[in-house]
């Protein structure tokens, strides 16, 4: 973890440097931005993970829970975002029970459900996209706190430490952890595993429908190709957050760490204007060097710096 | 004049993974350099929520111009409302948003997609003619991804005006090709399988998919030289295809035309000429008659 | 004893899996405050048993009552009145030692203060051995043994009326195995919990229990008090026939001849340091020590497994020092892990497929695998280590632990090493399967003049299975001595206090 | 009911079809035949030459890149997402290559593909770093790269169509159909009968154990990433050479659409488990009932409904009928 934080803080000092406005409010702002539509949607996946599962449908459920919103929330926003959050929740209750009920792997059934989802947004939209007339709600949620914070990344930063502190001083989250951790000995020493895998699908579907809601709120406007590329980034994210795929191993903040990495480098790519290529080729260099760090490469390097 | 040279624009655009794209990003770089202009370069990945943010990061730098390619014709204006609230004169090229809201851009330059749907539509009704086919029976559409405004728009303008011009001409079924020739293969032999013989015409919304329509035709045992094939752009492989007579025509649409109009549309704003809310490329209809005149290679860089 | 109404009464329990008939229709009663012993061979049904008390495995038939009510079968049965220490461990690696002892505890709230509780796991934990274990370690960090302890700490802890431990010894050495007794035996007389404990050991089972029961092929074949049993009555019971143990075995070790294991400066800094040690072909030798001893590592080591080891090896007189494990098997070193489900065997692959894992070459022609001669090899192994053959197309993790373990030794035997390394040969293994094997490793030490070291904490095996002894204190070697010239209290006295005290 | 036991140490390929590890896989098969046969009854020219090569032409290309993805799955690392980016590549190369004829384009993007798979296979087998990471960077590199090579611009063939690309060994069979039977039947054999498919296999079900047993396990994990970049080249030249175009948009769902394939085929996603024509068979299932639902010309949102609801159900089927076996 210390070494993304290097890392983070290294891309951090480079684009400072590289240009002036990085560190600009408008340009914080702007981050914090990326980090709650990134943010939300790995933290959910993150607990799937967590809980020894992976959830494939948290990017097409950000379509769908936009699409939801502004449909139903045009006259009365809080119906909107209660139907788009109850919607998440459900599907992702539907997620558990199918991979619970089934014991089949949870990336077969959620890739039903990823599709399925797809299906369903195309359908919402109905050919057309849906847009929101309610500016006054949108302006609000994209006015500045500290003019660097939006209401986005302050609800994102808040889910981040109550999931956190939920891990760590609840039942549930040490039944989430045991049950990813194995599963079978989570089962025969008594953890409710149920509940511990149904919950963590629950978050998931629920954190990337509010993802979602709120983008839509946002933009003022939903559409089935919104959140296409998400869930790869979100796999990212965990992952370099420290989430395992095996399950039971890494901590919300870590995810937070890796969705800033991801967020950084791309708010940084943007602002120094760089080509499409260049763009691929750095993203896809930082994470491998992520990776190294974590291989045997990296083990070497600590082991040789461990010797002297 | 020259009132541009020096100034700071950014330009908002899409990734190079799509050619059109790519030849644009080149063309407007190119042309912005000749005309002194300062021009920064920003892409995303047909991710609307992305270029909000990138939206704000370029507010924060304060450029004296914002060009942007929406990709998302509606999603942007609270983004560009910012923009306006933030001082900064804005520009839109290539997709055009809902109208209504003009008073958030100074112009609009670049193609006019409903337009682009019809002039699809005469072309295809010409081919009837040339063709000497009755204007009865079926046509098919292969569309963009659903859900963009483009693939909207063409769609509502082919249609409309289809239905205008020969009413008897019904529209059999639609699919998405998704810009891309392996899916429309797909789509369009599907199709080709359900109504056979019934399929006059096909119009795809680019000669990319085109190329996929005309590989699932030679499949399917038709031959295409017989129907009326409409593409759209005049891309290199609609030039190659209607040369050979497999696509009867297309409707140009030209990134070199776009990036030339946008860097106009910024030279204009710069020396305060009077400036109309949309400035359209024009997009005639190309056959094999015309296309050597009208459509012009893409420059390599 | 069994006047009193018995606390936990199970009728007629069926359990099949596909075609293997675990249960045939079990009955048990135990009585409160009893310790009660479980014995049977490998497979004869104890952990399924025992799985289906705890409500881990749904019967196909039967009844269980627990004080008086009928509880309902195949579902969790509440840990405060009856908990399981597990023969397959239920640690979980990612949480700490605390939250694996309060897995399962019924005053855990939603609300997960680890504070009132703190007092309480660590006087067990101490109880049971594992002083120098902190609260807040993550379980990965703990060693096998002390992962057992764990889990029998987190039994205790619980207080449930029944206690049901299924082969909590396995993995322990025989001073952790008297400090869990005697919390055993307090439990028992301070309150009066009841007590059910699977052991392949029968010094163990005439040492703690009141009262027997034997399994045979999933059926009760007999229950009796300890007192009114011997150890061949009960052997007879398990198996249906005599096993003769205790007998030292003669020993096939060459001599005049080089020798095939020869090690000079042989040590792993601050771990252990061997002696220049030689072992001569067919010979078997014995490496005991405690946790810590080195010993285990010292075995491990010769396997290549350890990194950083330093000095030279010789095989058969030639230098053959290995650095990671495929060179060893390249030398002619074969080694067999002690912790069989994690890299012992591939429990989702079939038998067959295991006892060949390793010489596929052998099996196989120009890089094409020949299904014959996988087949033949196979049920020459399956034979050779009493592994039914019909069933090599099954899974491993079909069979019962103790036959696992004799799969995990068959895939290493194929190799047909020079030197063979065993970390715990029978862990696990019924006493009749455990003097079958013993006689195959004789025989191959015997017939091929393979080489045997092996490192084991039950002393029995070690005194039973042995040629030489050789003991370990604190990284160093304490006494080398010839089997004859050893017994179970010289070698207690040798790891347990080390060569200073020898010397006085 | 129980399944019988036989003395064969691995199950023959019909024994057990309905044991539960099998069961999923057998349910994929009858129901891909069953769709196929109801199609051809009810639907008016579906049996058509035309309509099975279109099938098969869409089976072929993410087909071949399943298959080659399902040899890291079953080594046990999980699953690969660089497979779309290798496509696109391969598809560039290949048309820049058409002057060497199909075969020379053909191992010209194949030896890319291998290039890059050996790449990640070294990176996740010898340097042991996390296999989704490495697959997502090496998949934004290539991507990268390939932008770069062709700046972002459609290549286009000269020349009509190849064999390769229109040809057909019978009506209705295409070239590719019989390359990607080729490629099923050599992997199936490579993996079931091979020793290499065999220490493939075993390390996937356990790679701790598979260490220590002593069997090849970096070779046969960076084989598996070599496997599957040629896999995925391999769809890209087919592609390519359908198309006679070649651009980054090629491959664009390809990850998805192959992953999707092997595991409603029956793979299980942990390793060690599922076979090759377990793969063939889900990636013909997908495209009967995507081809189906084209052909009835459904609009695109009910055909993903309703194919997302065919993968549900077709699980749900293994899954129920593999719980009453156990
Ligand atoms: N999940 C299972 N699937 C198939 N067969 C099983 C399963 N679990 C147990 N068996 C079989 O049931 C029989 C009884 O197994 P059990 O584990 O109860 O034996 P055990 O008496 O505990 O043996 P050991 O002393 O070796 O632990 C064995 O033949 C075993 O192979
Ligand atoms: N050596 C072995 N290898 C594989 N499976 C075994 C072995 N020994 C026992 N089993 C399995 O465990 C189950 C019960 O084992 P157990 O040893 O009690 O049977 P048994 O005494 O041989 O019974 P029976 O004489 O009725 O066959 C049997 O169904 C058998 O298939
Ligand atoms: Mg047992
Ligand atoms: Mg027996």
């Amino acid at each position: 973890m210390l070494l993304r934080w290097l890392l983070l803080i290294a891309m951090g000092l480079i684009f400072t440097l590289a240009n002036s406005y990085f560190l600009a409010p408008g340009n914080l702002y702007s981050l914090g931005e990326s980090f709650s539509l990134l943010g939300l949607v790995a933290l959910g996946l993150a607990l799937t993970m967590l809980v020894g599962e992976f959830d494939l449908s948290g990017g097409a459920m950000v379509a769908v829970s936009g699409l939801i919103m502004l449909k139903l929330g045009e006259s009365n926003a809080f119906v909107g975002l209660a139907a788009a959050l109850a919607f998440g929740a459900g599907v992702g209750a539907l997620n558990g029970l199918l991979t619970l009920r089934l014991q089949v792997s949870s990336l077969v059934t959620t890739l039903g459900v990823m599709i399925l989802l797809s299906g369903f947004a195309v359908w919402l939209e109905g050919g057309q996209g849906v847009s929101f007339s309610n500016y006054d709600l949108t302006d609000a949620f994209n006015a500045s706190w500290l003019s660097v914070l939006s209401p986005r990344s302050v609800i994102t930063i808040a889910l981040f430490a109550a999931v956190g502190v939920a891990l760590a001083i609840t039942r549930l989250g040490r039944d989430i952890i045991a049950a990813g951790s194995h599963r079978k000995a989570a089962t025969m020493s008594g953890a409710n595993v149920a509940s511990a895998v149904l919950s963590a699908f629950i978050a998931s579907g629920l954190f990337a429908a509010l993802a979602g809601a709120l983008l839509a709120i946002t933009l003022g406007r939903a559409s089935s190709t919104f959140g296409a590329n998400l869930l790869l980034q979100a796999a990212s994210a965990a992952i370099l957050g420290g989430i395992a795929l095996s399950g039971g191993v890494g901590r919300p903040f870590g995810v937070a760490i890796g969705v800033l990495v991801l967020c950084v480098l791309n708010n940084g790519l943007g602002l120094i204007g760089a080509s499409s290529p260049v763009v691929m080729l750095l993203n896809g260099a930082v994470l491998l060097v992520a990776v190294l760090v974590d291989g045997a490469p990296g083990q070497w390097l600590r082991r040789s710096r461990a010797a002297h | 004049e020259g009132a541009q040279e020096g100034k700071k624009v950014i330009f908002l655009g899409a990734d190079d993974i799509c050619e059109y794209c790519a030849v644009y990003n080149g063309q407007i770089r190119k042309l912005a350099a000749a005309a002194g202009i300062d021009l920064e370069v920003v892409t995303n990945k047909f991710d609307a929520a992305q270029q909000a943010t990138q939206i704000d990061q370029a507010i924060a730098k304060k450029p004296d111009a914002i060009l942007l390619w929406t990709i998302d014709g509606t999603a942007l204006f609270p983004s560009m409302r910012k923009v306006k609230r933030a001082g900064i004169p804005l520009l839109l090229t290539d997709v055009q948003p809902d109208q209504k809201m003009d008073d958030l851009w100074v112009q609009y330059s670049g193609g006019n997609y409903e337009e682009q749907g019809a002039k699809a539509a005469q072309l295809m009704v010409k081919a009837f003619d040339d063709k000497g086919m009755e204007k009865k029976g079926g046509v098919i559409l292969i569309t963009g991804i659903i859900g963009q405004a483009q693939t909207i728009s063409m769609t509502k303008g082919f249609t409309e005006t289809l239905a205008k011009l020969a009413p008897d001409l019904t529209i059999l079924g639609s699919q998405p090709g998704n810009w891309d020739t392996g899916t429309s293969t797909q789509a369009a032999a599907g199709l080709f399988t359900k109504y056979g013989d019934q399929i006059k015409g096909v119009y795809a919304a680019e000669d990319i998919m085109m190329q996929g329509v005309l590989i699932a035709a030679e499949r399917a045992g038709m031959d295409p030289t017989k129907m009326a094939m409409i593409g759209g752009g005049c891309e290199p492989v609609g030039i190659q295809n209607i040369k050979s007579g497999k696509q009867y025509g297309t409707v140009l649409q030209s990134p070199v035309d776009e990036a030339t109009y946008a860097v106009q549309s910024l030279t204009d704003y710069f020396n305060g000429k009077e400036m109309a809310k949309s400035h359209y490329v024009p997009h005639p209809m190309v056959t094999a008659a015309n296309v050597d005149q009208v459509c012009k290679p893409w420059p390599k860089d | 004893m069994t006047t009193r109404a018995p606390l936990l009464s199970a009728r007629g329990l069926k359990k099949s899996y596909g075609g293997v008939q675990a249960l045939r229709g079990m009955d048990i009663d135990l009585a409160e405050g009893e310790i009660h012993g479980l014995c049977g061979e490998n497979g004869a049904g104890k952990s399924t048993l025992v799985k289906i008390l705890g409500g881990f495995v749904t019967p196909d038939d039967g009844e269980l009552g627990i004080a008086g009510q009928i509880v309902p079968l195949g579902r969790p049965v509440d840990p405060a009145l009856l908990s399981i220490v597990h023969q397959e461990l239920s640690i979980i690696p990612h949480l700490s030692v605390i939250d694996n002892v309060m897995m399962g505890a019924r005053d855990v709230r939603a609300l997960y203060r680890r504070g009132p509780f703190r007092a309480h796991v660590r006087q067990t934990l101490d109880a049971v051995g594992l002083q120098h274990v902190p609260l807040d370690l993550l379980a990965e960090k703990l060693t096998l043994a002390e992962r057992q302890l764990v889990e029998i700490a987190r039994g205790i802890a619980r207080g449930a009326r029944v206690l049901l431990l299924d082969e909590p010894t396995a993995t322990l050495s025989d001073g952790e195995i008297e400090k869990v007794f005697a919390v055993l035996r307090r439990l028992k007389s301070e309150n009066a919990t009841t007590i059910v404990i699977i052991s392949h050991r029968l010094n163990e089972i005439f040492a703690l229990t009141d009262r027997v029961t034997v399994l045979r092929s999933g059926r009760h074949i007999l229950t009796a008090d300890t007192a009114d049993l011997t150890s061949d009555a009960l052997v007879r019971a398990m198996i249906g026939h005599e096993v003769k143990t205790g007998e030292i075995a003669p020993s096939h070790a060459r001599v005049g001849v080089a020798p095939r294991l020869a090690l000079k400066d042989w040590s792993l800094p601050g771990r252990f340091a061997a002696p220049d040690l030689s072992v001569q072909p067919g010979e078997i030798v014995a490496l005991v020590g405690q946790l810590g001893s080195g010993a285990d590592m010292l075995l491990e080591s010769l396997a290549g497994l350890k990194p950083g080891t330093r000095g030279t090896l010789s095989l058969d007189g030639t230098e053959a020092t290995p650095r990671s494990i495929p060179e060893a098997y390249a030398a002619g070193i074969a080694y067999v892990s002690e912790d069989r489900a994690a890299r012992g065997v591939f429990l989702d692959a079939p038998i067959g497929t295991n006892l060949v894992s390793q010489v596929l070459g052998r099996v196989s022609r120009a890089g094409r695998v020949l299904p014959s001669a996988v087949t033949a090899l196979a049920t020459e192994l399956a034979q050779s280590f009493a592994i039914d053959p019909a069933r090599l197309p099954h899974e491993v993790s079909t069979l019962s632990g103790g036959n696992q373990q004799k799969v995990s030794l068959g895939k290493a035997v194929a190799l047909g090493p020079r030197l063979l390394l065993l970390n715990e040969p029978t862990r696990g293994v019924d006493i009749g399967a455990r003097s079958e094997i013993y006689a195959r490793l004789r025989a191959l030490a015997e017939r091929d003049a393979m080489t045997l070291l092996f490192y084991s904490t039950d002393l029995e095996e070690v005194l039973e299975a042995s040629d030489r002894v050789i003991t370990f204190y604190r990284g160093a070697m304490v006494r080398d001595a010839a089997r004859a010239e050893v017994d179970a209290d010289s070698i207690l006295h040798d790891i347990l206090h080390g060569p200073d005290e020898v010397a006085a | 009911m129980s399944t019988q036991s036989r003395s064969a140490p691995l199950p023959g390929p019909l024994s057990g079809l309905f044991a539960p590890a099998r069961v999923q896989a057998t349910v994929i098969q009858i129901a891909t035949v069953a769709m196929f046969l109801l199609a051809c009854l009810t639907v008016d020219n579906y049996a058509t030459a035309s309509n099975i090569a279109s099938i098969l032409y869409a089976a072929s290309t993410v087909g071949i890149a399943a298959v080659g993805l399902a040899s890291v799955t079953i080594s046990g690392n999980l699953f690969a997402l660089s497979l779309g980016s290798t496509a696109a590549f391969a598809s560039i190369i290949y048309i820049q290559l058409s002057g060497l004829g199909v075969i020379g384009a053909l191992l010209g993007s194949l030896a890319l593909g291998v290039v890059f798979g050996l790449i990640q296979g070294i990176v996740v087998g010898l340097l042991r770093c996390n296999a989704i990471i490495t697959t997502i960077a090496a998949s934004s590199l290539i991507a990268g790269l390939a932008t770069a090579f062709s700046g972002g611009r459609t290549v286009l063939a000269t020349g009509g169509p190849s064999w390769l690309g229109n040809g057909a060994i019978l009506p209705g069979i295409p070239w590719q159909a019989v390359i990607f039977l080729v490629v099923v039947v050599v992997a199936e054999l490579l993996l079931q009968r091979s020793r290499t498919g065999w220490e493939l296999r075993l390390r996937g079900t356990n790679p701790a154990a598979a260490e220590l047993a002593g069997l090849r396990t970096r070779r046969v994990v960076v084989l598996s990433y070599v496997l599957a970049g040629a896999g995925a080249a391999m769809a890209g030249a087919l592609i390519a050479a359908q198309s006679g175009t070649g651009n980054m948009r090629v491959g664009a769902d390809l990850d998805f659409s192959a992953i999707a394939a092997m595991l409603v085929g029956g793979v299980a996603i942990s390793g060690g488990r599922g076979r090759i024509i377990d793969v063939a068979a889900g990636t013909l299932f997908l495209a009967v009932l995507t081809n189906i639902l084209l052909v009835n010309n459904f609009a695109y949102e009910v055909q993903l409904m309703i194919k997302g609801l065919a993968v549900l159900v077709a699980v749900t089927a293994g899954a129920l009928l593999s719980r009453k076996k156990r």
